[in-house]
Parts: C-alpha cells; structure tokens; sequence
C-alpha cells in the first residue's frame, strides 16, 4: 500500500489520491480530505516562498505509521497521506490527507487525527522566506 | 561508527550534515550529546533545550536510550510539516 | 458567488471546486473538504441504485444559506456547496463541501457543521434502488 | 390560490405533485392539512406524524404560521440529501 503514503517534490492531484482512495470499497460513503496549503502571511510576516526539508527514511516510516495507526483506531476503511519536500510556491499545496469511511463522523476524526499526528511526529521541517531572508519555522502551530 | 545527522537548523549551525563517532561499547544519548556540544558549540544552546527531539535508526529515543555502533542518530529541531 | 452553491445533475470535479474557493484568498492555509459518496450497502440492503429528488427554489436558498451562516459563525475564508440530483451510480460522488480558512481547526469545524446543516435543512430526498425495488429514504443519520 | 407541492414519498401517495386551494381569507396551517387530508386519505397518516416539515414561500413554517393567497405551500417529508 505503498502508494497511499507518499513524500514527493512534485505537486499532487487531489482528485487522483481521492480516486485511488475510494477504489478500496464500494463501501465507502464518506471521505474527509485535508489539504495545507502554502500561505502568504505568518506571524506578522509576509511571506513570498517556503521550502520542506525531511528526514527521508524516518519521515516515510512516520507517515506509514500513522495510517496503520488511523486504520487500527478509527473506524475508517482507507486513508491516503501525501507530504511534498522541496520548494513550494504561495498557494500551492503541501499536504494531503484523505480518509474514508462508511459514516462521516469516522472520516472527520481519522482525518484531524492524522493531520494532529504528522505535524507532531513527522521530521519534516518548514523554511519560509520573508523580507528578512530565510527562516526555520520553530513551532508546530 | 555512530552516524550523527543533523537536520534544518541544526545543520546550518553546524556546517555540516553528518558526523559520526567511533565507539568502543554502546554510550547513552547524553554522552553522545556531550560529544556534540564539543565538536560543534553552536548547538550547545539548541542541544540543551526541551525542544530537541532524537531520534535511533529511525524511532525517537528517549533519555534511556544507548546508542551502539552501527547506529543512526537523528538530531531533529522542532518539527514544522504539514 | 452563487458558483459556489450549486445543485446539479452532472458530476463534478472536487479539484476544480478546490480551486475554485483557494481562489478567493493567498491567506488561505487549510482547506477540508467532506465527500459523499453512493455505497452499495445500507441498512442491511444491497443497494443498486440512488436518485436524489430536490425542492429546488428551497434547496437552494437552504444551501445559500448554510454557506452565509458559516461565513459568518466560523473563522473561515470562503466555502462551496455542491449537490447533485438525479439518478447516481454507486461509488459516485453525491454532495462536496469546501471549507478554506487560514487555520486547519476553523476548517474542519464549519466543514463538519455544514454537511450535518445540509441533512438536517436541504430539501432533498434519497430514493434508493435495491433487490426489493425502490425506496425513499425516510431517515437521515 | 394556495399552491401546495408534494415532495418524495408524499407525491407518489398523493398521485400528484401539486394541488391548488383557494382561499377568501388567510387560514392556519392546521386547517390547509385538513383540507389535504379530506382530498388525499392516503397522506393522512404521514401528514399526522411529527416528521413531516412545511414550508411556505421556501422557508420553514410553524404551526402558527399563517398561508394566504399567493402562497407556496410545500409538504416535506424527513430529508435525505447529502
């Protein structure tokens, strides 16, 4: 199932994860998706460019962890996580989740869940460019 | 060998991306961190803070920890994915 | 803004409804979408068939008016609604709701108001086809 | 004339899917239900159960709501959409 997670530098196509999604069942009655997206404005500081660095093997091993985890604890039947590296323009997409499940209320959860449980476990750490140069971004809002 | 990787801000502040030590039997994570902050004093601040995390081929680690030969060692500033 | 609340009998595209409400802001930093699809299964039944029947002068107004009330209840940037009528295959996509905001918990919170809002006010009615022949669906989970 | 539609299930017992009414002076939406249950015997029971929902006008009535001439009066059985 290697393909429902993934960590990539090239942009994704919402619709095809969500197509690939659905295909596990035609029990599927609900999915939830959760898309970031690169802002241009954070902190007070406009922002004009950011850029994903990630530990490779431990960030894929993460990602992977998660969605068996969600798969265990959720009562969900699919779930996909995508993670672009890299550098992204404004506006662009970064990250996407997508959960599905028989009911809404299991897709809404997996889904917050799973977004909760990457930024705080997933080694992937954001750059953004401001008037002032480039900067680690800290803190995990 | 103890493979050290360093990630974003820390590998900035150190110059460098890897460093690795060569062990006689296993050490703790706080030696091996001793070993960091005198190699390259610019981490020492970010070293001793509560927000750094460590990771052990590939899982986090936690104070108990050893670290053996042969072992990778993430040193992971903050996270800021997704 | 009516092209974010429509009621149609085509399919359409969740990418292209996507980027539709990313549009309205560069602020824009989270984005949650709720998708509902036709299962083959429910309550006990194999179900071969869907068709959605509509008031549709109410529907509208109801869908208009879900979106003004989460523009105005929840911290988000802008929504859309999109309900389909007519006959439906299974596994196809029946009603997409957008929510964008610059902070994925406003998101996922008018998202999940919305759909739960859309059953419980649209005037819109399931007929569902199964080995029994066709029957509305008199109760809305 | 009071415009009345039947939706789903209600149009197929009804047979038909709108019935007009008219009216010297405005009357309650009690009284119109009368009316529609003496002409449609078939939507008494669902007309009597505490899940049908009207509207006038496209918005939700209550049973004080009053329905003149003019009015579009929708007889809404439990929604399903979404």
């Amino acid at each position: 199932m290697s393909e429902l997670v993934t960590i990539q530098k090239e942009r994704f196509s919402v619709e095809e994860v969500i197509t690939r999604v659905k295909s596990a069942s035609k029990g599927i009655g609900a999915v939830v998706v959760f898309l970031g997206a690169a802002r241009d404005f954070s902190k007070g500081e406009v922002i004009t460019g950011l850029s994903f660095e990630h530990y490779p093997e431990m960030a894929e091993k993460k990602l992977k962890d998660i969605r068996s985890r969600a798969l265990d604890n959720f009562n969900i039947i699919e779930m996909a996580i995508v993670h672009r590296t890299g550098p992204i323009d404004i506006g662009e997409d970064i990250v996407l989740i997508v959960a599905a499940s028989a009911h809404r209320n299991d897709a809404f959860m997996a889904c917050e869940w799973a977004i909760t449980e990457l930024k705080r476990t997933a080694p992937i750490w954001k750059r953004e460019t401001t008037q002032k140069g480039e900067v680690w971004v800290s803190e995990n809002p | 060998m103890i493979k050290v990787r360093f990630f974003a801000m820390l590998k900035g502040l150190a110059g460098t991306e890897t460093k690795e030590y060569a062990v006689a039997a296993p050490i703790s994570i706080e030696s091996l961190k001793e070993l960091i902050k005198k190699d390259f004093p610019s981490l020492s601040q970010i070293i001793d803070s509560r927000s750094l995390l460590i990771s052990v081929n590939q899982e986090f680690a936690s104070k108990e920890t050893l670290v053996k030969d042969g072992d990778e060692v993430g040193f992971l500033p903050p996270f800021s994915g997704g």
